[in-house]
């Protein structure tokens, strides 16, 4: 669905990285690799349209991006590598907007399984702020779920988070590709996510 | 006297005394309507707007009455250590605050027939203004702030100083030479207003104490349950 | 189409849980006018005369004061953490954000201003037939300003030298709408030909709002 | 204590970089100042004896207003990005910190003012020989101010919610301070005592202030 | 060094931990672990008596911790979980305010060496807030170097890091260790890094 040609991209007059390929289809995950500031995140951005290329081009179902692109931002979701979560307000007000705001077809018992396996029911009424760094990152997750896209642009979601829950992620990438989904993130780890594409930057 | 300071005390005593404060609140108020628009004269210099009065200075007298009890009961909780206080404060200033706009509300009522004007910038009308804000404060406070130990002492400090505001409102007719009525009834020596106006006014600020009191007992106990309940 | 009404409703929700979870806090900010105007009154004396004379001065001052306080809010929260890009990726462009933004900080910022004013002339002693003059030049001049707002703060976003300048031009050009929409009050006569030329100009600034804010926006973003 | 008074000029030099880097909230801030004043001269109309007369309310008023612009960035963004906490770790009680921090405050956001004092009296027609008096009276209200908003502002770090009320608990408590300065400078002849009085305030002010704000500050961070 | 007895955290009267009991003496290095949410941050938060403990008590020294703490806070770095640098501010001047209030003895060679093992070396003029994620990180690294304390205290300082940053990071905690210091910290990783104690929360 998604093709990467010749990718460049500079940022004040400085290479980032140069020539980057990939492609991605329904079905696949791709894991990008690179040390910090190699332009993981950049490459991410990039992608979705926020950061313009140099050099390259991007191709969405066949049609170049730049032309399309609320036909993707229809289909894709995005989590940032830092939370994005309304921390002033509670857990369940920050669910409340997403659901809202991104006119999710989940209903509330598919929330509430999300919350348990996320362990995070207990946590409803709790200022965003004031949860602990794993279980905001988890939070963002539950964007996944209310969502509900077919491609996930996720930047570094490994990070910060125990062992379970980590395996919880590799279970909802599974799952999510077995069901014509396609995933793209970046991570330092190596939790044993089966990849079908692995790019180094 | 020791329900006035503990909350188990306090449900006991008032489990009691609710029903006949509100039995008595509403007989009283239904008598002091009576009087003031029947039985009472009209004066010979205000008409028929004297009878403004008898929601005026009730109104007013409460107001006071209500955050110098507040500034008791934030002695009691600061220097003894009393968490009854707190639990009093945050229960009655609403209370406070709505007698505060009632008076404010119908001395504008009475200002515009009297002075022509709504509103004058005189030493009385603005420090009861001043005393309506901090009301507000104080409930703004009790609403937003999230460590709860916190905030009741924050807000008993508040209201202490705050409190330096009660004897302007009440001596600035006397102090400054004012648009408003001095101390006619309120005075310690012999009031010099016509028993037949006094009768009602009196009726009244029993009526309206009854009222606030029935109120503040309900406030009271919500506020204890909701403290056992939640504890934060 | 509806679906887009939908969402463009929940924005408005999601402001309005950011700006004012509740009631009191629309309360406090009326309150806040009213404790300035109390203060203005302390600091002048409470001369009726001369309040009532000041009392449109007072009045400005306390709308470009809110407007002022409330720049910092406009997108920089949402640029930092993020949601301006989730908003944008959830189908609003970055012009279409500028103009909900722009309406957003004209409701939950300036209105309940204007609601206050009618209790505020009665306060200040200005005549009640001024009342309606008022309210009217500055509904349009306080949307005037909210744009103006919200092209300079989306400009601040870039923290680049020269932009700084520019939203400094942009407070600079906010003086001569406000001089102008002064001196309306006091000339009756000729209240409604002027009017329209205050209506004027905040069609010009709504028209280019939303093209320079997001402009900027998008720039701001590729930039993070 | 040698290595201490470092530093605190060190301190100072992180306050004086994270400030001037906002150097355009400062000179916004000014901006408004004049921009105020431009107002109330344009809706009194040009009668040189009303503006004087109100001329000193109006600086009044709006130092206080400013000042409470700026009460949102005293401890606020140090609380959030943690650098309270490095601070406290670096050796620095939280009342210290709260000392240090109201100091900078007087510095960076309220000297600015001061300094536009003079241009501000030329434009208000302020007779010259006032201008002292202001500027002596204003100082050190101005400095009472930071006080009280050090102590409203740390205060508010547990109220994430209404960020107006902070604001408000100082407007109210400076209203007897703004009474009070207001006629200092209308009573020349008993001028100084009743400086003597302003400054009594202020230091009493002052020495609540460490305790308080450092209480709240401790409190704050420990459920952050 | 530091003796942790019996420590019972309580926030919002909900318990976060009970009876932990920890040591650090010279030379350690203890590792916290735990799933998310279980109190590794308010340990650390309470071992710097940021947040006062429901029971327990900490010794510095052999002294209570809270009759001691100036002397405590003198030998202590503590790197949170989250950034802590001016994000408005270039690299350079983040540095220069850390070495100068930190009063730090290390002289620029010292600096530069250690600015170029994090590979951080090009970056002196940058906003903080344009770096990206892993590059952020590794500048709170610098704080331990500027500040040249005995005692580390370090929420999650593995997170976000590449392979080679994350090896840098174990031989510097070698190194420290090694000169006498004694490090505690929090992680969900497993790095091979030598490890005296082992806390589960
Ligand atoms: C908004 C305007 C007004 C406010 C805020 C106000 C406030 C008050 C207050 C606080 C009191 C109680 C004072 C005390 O206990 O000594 C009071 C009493 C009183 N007010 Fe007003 N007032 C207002 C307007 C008026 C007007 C227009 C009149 C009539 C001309 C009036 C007549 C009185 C009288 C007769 C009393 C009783 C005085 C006494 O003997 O204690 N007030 N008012
Ligand atoms: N807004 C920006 N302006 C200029 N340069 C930037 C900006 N953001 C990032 N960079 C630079 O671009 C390079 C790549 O950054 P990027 O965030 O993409 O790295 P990354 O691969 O995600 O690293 P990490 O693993 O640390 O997250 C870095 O050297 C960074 O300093
Ligand atoms: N300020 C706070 N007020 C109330 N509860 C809090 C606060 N901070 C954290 N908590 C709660 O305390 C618990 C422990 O939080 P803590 O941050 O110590 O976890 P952690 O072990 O560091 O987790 P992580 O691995 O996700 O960083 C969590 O359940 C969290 O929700
Ligand atoms: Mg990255
Ligand atoms: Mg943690």
């Amino acid at each position: 669905m998604i093709i990467v040609k010749d990718l460049s991209v500079e940022r004040l007059d400085k290479k980032i990285f140069e020539n980057i390929n990939l492609s991605l289809t329904s079905g696949n995950i791709t894991i990008l690799r690179g040390k910090n500031g190699s332009g993981k995140s950049t490459l991410l951005k990039t992608i979705l349209h926020i950061i313009e290329p140099s050099f390259g081009t991007i191709y969405w179902k066949g049609k170049l991006l730049k032309k399309n692109l609320y036909d993707f931002y229809d289909n894709v979701t995005y989590i940032a590598d830092k939370t994005s979560s309304l921390t002033k307000l509670t857990v369940k007000d920050n669910i409340n907007i997403w659901s809202r705001i991104f006119f999710s077809n989940i209903n509330n018992s598919q929330l509430e399984t999300a919350l348990k396996t996320l362990k995070l029911e207990n946590y409803l009424n709790k200022k965003v702020g004031t949860l602990s760094l794993g279980e905001t990152k988890k939070l963002e997750f539950l964007r996944l779920i209310i969502e509900n896209k077919k491609v996930w642009i996720l930047d570094e979601p490994l990070s910060n988070l125990d062992e379970d829950s980590v395996q919880l992620i590799k279970q909802t990438f599974e799952d999510h590709c077995s069901q014509g989904g396609s995933i793209i993130f970046s991570s330092h780890q190596n939790p044993g996510i089966y990849v079908t594409e692995e790019v180094q930057l | 006297m020791k329900f006035l300071v503990n909350p188990a005390k306090f449900n006991e005593v008032t489990d009691y005394i609710f029903k006949p404060v509100l039995i008595l609140s509403v007989l009283l108020f239904a008598l002091g309507l009576l009087f003031s628009f029947y039985l009472s004269p009209d004066d010979y210099q205000q008409g028929s707007t004297v009878r403004i009065m008898y929601v005026h200075v009730p109104s007013a007298w409460l107001a006071l009455l209500t955050y110098a009890t507040m500034t008791l009961y934030s002695i009691l909780a600061l220097a003894f250590r009393i968490p009854f206080g707190f639990i009093f404060n945050t229960a009655v200033a609403p209370i406070g605050a709505v007698f505060t706009l009632i008076c404010i509300i119908s001395g504008s009522l009475w200002g515009k027939p009297m002075w022509g004007t709504w509103w004058v910038w005189d030493a009385r009308l603005t420090s009861v203004a001043i005393l309506f804000i901090i009301y507000l404060i104080i409930m703004f406070m009790n609403l937003s702030f999230e460590n709860r130990i916190v905030r009741e002492k924050v807000v008993a400090v508040f209201i202490l100083v705050g409190s330096v505001n009660l004897p302007i409102v009440k001596f600035s007719v006397d102090w400054w030479n004012t648009l408003h009525q001095p101390a006619t009834i309120s005075k310690l020596s012999k009031p010099s207003i016509d028993p037949s106006m006094m009768i009602p006014l009196i009726i009244m600020t029993f009526a309206f104490m009854m009222i606030g009191l029935a109120i503040a007992i309900l406030r009271i106990k919500t506020e204890i349950i909701s403290r056992k309940t939640n504890l934060s | 189409m509806i679906k887009f009404l939908i969402k463009i409703i929940f924005f408005y929700y999601r402001e309005y849980k950011l700006n004012l979870s509740g009631f009191q806090d629309i309360l406090t900010n009326i309150i806040f006018f009213f404790v300035s105007i109390f203060i203005f009154i302390f600091s002048i004396g409470p001369d009726k005369d001369t309040i009532s004379v000041v009392g449109v001065g007072i009045l400005w001052t306390l709308l470009l004061l809110s407007s002022t306080l409330s720049l910092r809010k406009f997108y920089q929260d949402d640029f930092e953490n993020g949601n301006l890009v989730i908003m944008h990726l959830n189908g609003f462009s970055f012009g279409f954000i500028a103009i909900l933004k722009t309406l957003s900080n004209f409701l939950f910022v300036q209105i309940p201003f204007l609601l206050s004013i009618p209790i505020a002339c009665i306060l200040l002693n200005i005549a009640n037939d001024k009342i309606i003059y008022l309210i009217t030049s500055f509904g349009i001049s306080s949307f005037i300003l909210s744009c103006l707002g919200s092209i300079s703060s989306s400009m601040n976003l870039m923290n680049q030298r020269n932009f700084l300048l520019g939203s400094l031009i942009v407070m600079v050009f906010s003086i001569p709408i406000i001089i102008f929409s002064v001196g309306i009050i006091n000339m009756e006569e000729s209240f409604n030909s002027l009017i329209n030329i205050l209506f004027g100009i905040l069609l010009i600034v709504f028209a280019i709002n939303p093209w320079a804010s997001g402009l900027c926006l998008k720039l701001s973003l590729e930039n993070k």
